[in-house]
């Protein structure tokens, strides 16, 4: 059917599809001329598709008729994301581990973090000079795990900030990290036994946009002089808004995010910087909590089989052999 | 002249720019509107484009369809049982299952979207083809040294700390290249600023006058 | 029970997405789509939280004079005027949003462009400022670190301009090369180890270990 | 050596505004992809041809991306190029388009709106629109952005998808861009250059090799690379760019030279009084 050139001439066929009989289709797979098979994948079983094949040469292509309906079926499991699957058992076996581990109190060493070993200081030094602390839990909402990581930091400088008694605000742009966020606040000063001094304002709602809140915070900074700023959580373009503001009123500035394009800024401006990981790791860091601690090392473990894996497939890829990276390509 | 529009955007972005210098009175009054007029934007844009296809068209033109939308208002409700002291527990339900249901979200896209891929596409032959050999290894190095300087439960001394120390050059070199990298998008920023300052304001006042 | 509800939820919740990642079954798949379509709406309901926040704290500042109150009314004023032409969109009045078939404003959409837009685009515009003095204060070379922090950039930046191309066209090579590869290769360090600890707290949120940000505490 | 960080603020800011106000021209080397924009539509298209110029950016990257459009709208009128504009990005794209339209329009008297250009407005959802172009452009855009029928224009009659036209030219802001270059070109043939924001730009090299480009204007320095191209292949062009309130990529470009010397400057300087100052207490021991 096809011609001896078709190859040389570049000719594609490729395979489109839609769940609607009179629907827009839309091309899921693509095989050369000579080849003679096309995987689609992500489909949901039960549903109906209709599918036709467009030989396509340069510009021009031509259409098949539609197939009838086709029903995927019998799957219950997505193959292709076995790569995912082995990565997570592994994952949470190691974590799950490590934890119980942990619970039967073999301690677990963790190195030092130095922007954490600096928490105690900062919130000192605020209650010392009698002025503010900010904490700024990052501009995403909960959906954002950073958003939770600044959270569970967020409960040990309040409960710190309730045992000194210093003076503590959190400023929130995203409405269900407010909501959280006073949870997390009223419950650390209530674990430190110091619910008196809890006080609603202390955590604040400003505004939904990312500069109009940077603008109140800044103003604030300026205004009120806080002595130590906390910058933790998922930030965007605010971060160096915020950590040059609160650098040039002299504020001792904690700083952390996942965020990469974010990160330079933040080392640039502020005292200390959680990078990355650091980050998710701060509140076991902090609690020294055997079960968090061993979640750590659970996490760890799979960082070391990983880079075993890593290695591994640079060996393997360059005698050839391309079996490690097509397990890691398997989309 | 400038029109009504134009002078106060004009007068906004002066407003703004005065707080280079120091905070002013009238970097708070922008600054304080600023905070008003954008929860008000927000207000419309979620009533508008939320709410209103997401939630009530939907339940008002077919509610057999629909009906399980209930349950999401329901949930939204649920938020402001805080305001009632006695089932104010409830409300940490409609938190614990938004962040629950993300949270899943985003385990499986970090460990698939972004584990497996990055750890994939480091798999690089370093059989010899060139300059390019020495590029991967650079890669490979690059990688793998600030995975160690991410490990947490070894000390870093010795070959770990060694390694752990050319993870870090590995970062600030990295740090130091974004943030060159990013000046000009910025000054862009500043650029588009300063064109409407000068050309769409200042430009037709001058000309007003001479 | 006023603890183990919302653990088990979150539990529950986080395990809908989980699965239908791997099953492909059409149920799995319905039942997490349409929880993702419930809590967008619930999202779209705590904005009102913030809202009301905001007003309390505003009118308490006025009644109390606090320092400040003239720019609580300045804000409030924002607010209302916004909000209401916001809320009258919704139900069709002024236009809707968005501009007009013809071309002009609604005023939703006249605030956006001559208020809000300014506002906006001269905060993010700063930086351009901030960059400035953040670079000559930090960029020192006072060890090793910060050397190499120094020169990165200095390179970056000179290779992105036309002089830099004039004086060397190595500079943009070497701007490009620097992305690519070293850069690159730290990104990917920190996105992997990042992406981990992510799942790692994930995992955690999951079986309840982590819960502060429910106002849970420790106890079992 | 601490200095007051507002200095360096005044330095910044008159390196912004003196350029945009003084055209100072520094000068800019022409880079391949830009040359093959510029000689694609010099060279391969003919007085009273089609183009299709998108406008795939908003307000936010308008400094970046306007000064491209205006750049290819002035070119293709001077040649007698027809111009088709549409625009397909959300936030603000149709605004653009008039705006930058009504502008270089002004400087062209003679042309005639439904016959030597014509603006169809905006599309939503842009992939399926892009897809539905290849068989009729009268079902996406029904009428033009004034709400006239397609019919009724001259320049329309004759138009029905991609293969009436000679050329797409998208300035994009974000992923629209891509699209034209491994949909439409990969698709349907149409030679296609994209005029991206500086950020973004590395990303399309891939699709200049792979040739599903005609040509790439890659942020600021991409544009006024084109606007030196047209300056010197047309004089009447260089009156309109030497106009004095006229925001152009070359000012643009002066601009980021100036400020990113500027912060080097300083860079430099706080290094050297950081040496000076160190050394000095060590002689006094």
């Amino acid at each position: 059917m096809e011609p001896e050139n078709a190859k040389e001439l570049g000719l594609k066929y490729q395979v489109l599809r839609t769940d609607k009989p009179d629907g827009e289709y839309t091309t899921v797979g693509e095989a050369g001329a000579g080849e003679q098979e096309c995987v689609d994948r992500g489909l949901i079983d039960g549903q109906a598709y209709y599918y036709k094949v467009r030989s396509a040469l340069g510009a021009g292509f031509a259409d098949s008729e539609p197939t009838q309906a086709a029903f995927s079926k019998g799957n219950w499991f997505r193959f292709y994301r076995l790569n995912a699957l082995v990565l997570l058992v592994v994952f949470s076996s190691a974590v799950l581990y490590y934890i119980t581990r942990a619970r039967k109190a073999k301690p677990i060493y963790i190195r030092k973090i130095a922007g954490l070993d600096a928490v105690d200081e900062a919130v000192g030094r605020a209650t010392e000079m009698g002025k503010k602390m900010l904490y700024i839990p990052g501009i995403m909402s909960v959906d954002e795990i950073q958003t939770i990581a600044s959270l569970a930091i967020l409960g040990h400088v309040a409960k710190l900030s309730a045992t000194y008694n210093a003076d503590l605000e959190v400023p929130n742009k995203d409405p269900l990290t407010f909501a959280a966020a006073r949870e997390t606040v009223k419950e650390a000063y209530l674990e430190a036994g110091r619910p008196d001094l809890f006080r609603e304002e202390m955590v604040n709602y400003v505004t939904y946009d990312q500069f109009a809140y940077t603008a109140s915070v800044t103003g604030k900074m300026v205004r009120e002089r806080p002595a130590t700023n906390f910058l933790i959580g998922s930030f965007y373009a605010e971060s160096l808004l915020l950590a040059e503001t609160g650098q040039s009123i002299g504020a001792i500035q904690i700083s952390g995010t996942a965020e990469v394009a974010q990160l330079p800024f933040f080392v640039v401006a502020c005292d200390y910087t959680l990078i990355g990981e650091e980050l998710y790791a701060a509140s076991a860091y902090l609690s020294r909590e055997p079960v968090l601690l061993g979640s750590i090392k659970g996490q760890d473990i799979t960082k070391f089989l990983l880079i075993v894996a890593l290695g591994l497939g640079v060996v393997l890829e360059s005698i050839g052999i391309k079996f490690m990276t097509t397990a890691f390509r398997m989309r | 002249m400038p029109g009504l529009g134009t002078w106060l955007a004009a007068f906004f972005t002066l407003c703004m720019l005065s707080f280079l210098y120091k905070d002013n009175p009238f970097f708070r009054l922008a600054e304080s509107f600023f905070a008003g007029l954008s929860l008000g934007y927000y207000i419309g844009i979620v009533m508008n484009q939320t709410l209103k296809p997401n939630l009530v068209l939907p339940l008002i033109h077919d509610f057999q369809a629909n009906w399980h939308l209930v349950f999401a208002a329901g949930l939204g409700v649920i938020l402001y049982f805080r305001y009632i002291k006695r089932v104010a527990w409830v409300s940490r339900w409609a938190l614990a299952v938004y962040v629950g249901y993300y949270v899943g979200v985003n385990m499986m896209q970090k460990l698939h979207g972004e584990v497996i891929p990055q750890v994939g596409d480091t798999m690089l032959s370093l059989s010899y083809h060139g300059i390019g050999t020495l590029w991967n290894l650079v890669m490979v190095i690059g990688v793998l040294s600030v995975l160690i300087y991410f490990y947490f439960s070894t000390e870093h001394k010795g070959v770990i700390g060694g390694i752990s120390r050319i993870g870090i050059w590995f970062l600030m070199i990295s740090f130091g290249a974004a943030f060159g990298y990013t000046v000009m998008g910025r000054v862009s920023l500043l650029i588009g600023r300063m064109v409407f300052l000068v050309n769409e304001w200042a430009r037709p006042l001058i000309g007003l006058i001479t | 029970m006023k603890r183990q509800i919302p653990l088990l939820l979150t539990f529950l919740a986080g395990a809908i997405p989980t699965i239908a990642f791997f099953v492909p079954q059409k149920h799995v798949g319905l039942v997490s789509t349409t929880l993702d379509s419930w809590l967008i709406i619930v999202a779209g309901f705590a904005l009102l939280l913030g809202v009301v926040n905001v007003v309390q704290m505003n009118t308490n500042k006025i009644k109390r004079q606090a320092s400040g109150w003239p720019y609580a009314i300045v804000l409030l004023a924002g607010l209302a005027i916004m909000g209401f032409f916001g809320v009258a969109g919704a139900f069709d009045k002024f236009g809707g949003i968005a501009t007009r078939p013809d071309g002009s404003s609604t005023p939703f959409d006249w605030l956006y462009k001559y208020g809000f837009l300014p506002l906006q685009g001269t905060m993010f515009a700063l930086l351009a400022f901030f960059m400035a003095s953040a670079s000559y204060r930090a960029f020192r070379a006072r060890n090793t670190e910060a050397t190499i922090l120094l020169i990165a950039a200095l390179l970056v930046m000179f290779g992105r301009i036309p002089f830099g191309e004039m004086v060397s066209k190595w500079f943009p090579l070497a701007t490009e090369w620097i992305m690519g590869k070293p850069n690159m290769a730290a990104q990917r360090g920190i996105m992997i180890g990042a992406a981990l600890g992510a799942a790692s707290m994930a995992l955690r949120v999951i079986l309840g270990i982590e819960r502060s940000y429910l106002g849970l505490g420790k106890g079992e | 050596m601490q200095i007051d960080r507002r200095i360096i603020y005044l330095f910044v800011a008159i390196g912004t505004i003196l350029p945009i106000i003084f055209v100072i021209g520094l000068p800019v080397s022409i880079t391949p992809p830009v040359q093959m924009a510029f000689d694609r539509i010099e060279n391969q298209l003919q007085k009273g041809d089609i183009a299709l110029v998108s406008f795939d950016y908003g307000p936010s990257s308008a400094p970046e991306n306007a000064p491209m459009a205006d750049a290819i709208l002035r070119h293709c009128f001077s040649k007698g190029i027809k111009v088709v504009v549409i625009a397909l990005y959300p936030l603000g794209g149709l605004s653009e388009a008039v705006n930058e339209v009504n502008k270089v329009v002004a400087e062209f008297p003679e042309l005639k709106y439904g016959v030597d250009y014509v603006n169809l407005g905006y599309k939503d959802g842009a992939q399926a629109a892009m897809k539905k172009m290849a068989e009729n452009i009268h079902e996406v855009f029904p009428t033009d952005m004034n709400g006239t029928p397609l019919d009724e224009l001259p320049i329309m009659k004759n138009i029905r998808t991609y293969r009436d036209m000679k050329l797409v030219v998208s300035l994009a802001t974000g992923i629209i861009g891509e699209w034209w270059a491994n949909l439409v070109n990969a698709q349907f043939g149409i030679p296609v250059i994209v005029g991206p924001t500086a950020v973004s730009a590395p990303k399309y090299y891939a699709y200049l090799e792979a040739k599903q480009m005609a040509g790439l204007l890659g942020g600021l320095k991409g544009a006024s690379e084109y606007e030196r191209l047209v300056v010197n292949s047309y004089p009447k062009l260089a009156e309109v760019y030497a106009t004095p309130g006229l925001y152009t990529a070359t000012k643009g470009m002066d601009v980021q030279s100036i400020v990113h010397l500027i912060m080097i400057a300083f860079i430099v300087f706080g290094n050297i009084v950081y040496f000076t100052s160190k050394r000095k207490p060590r002689k006094a021991s």
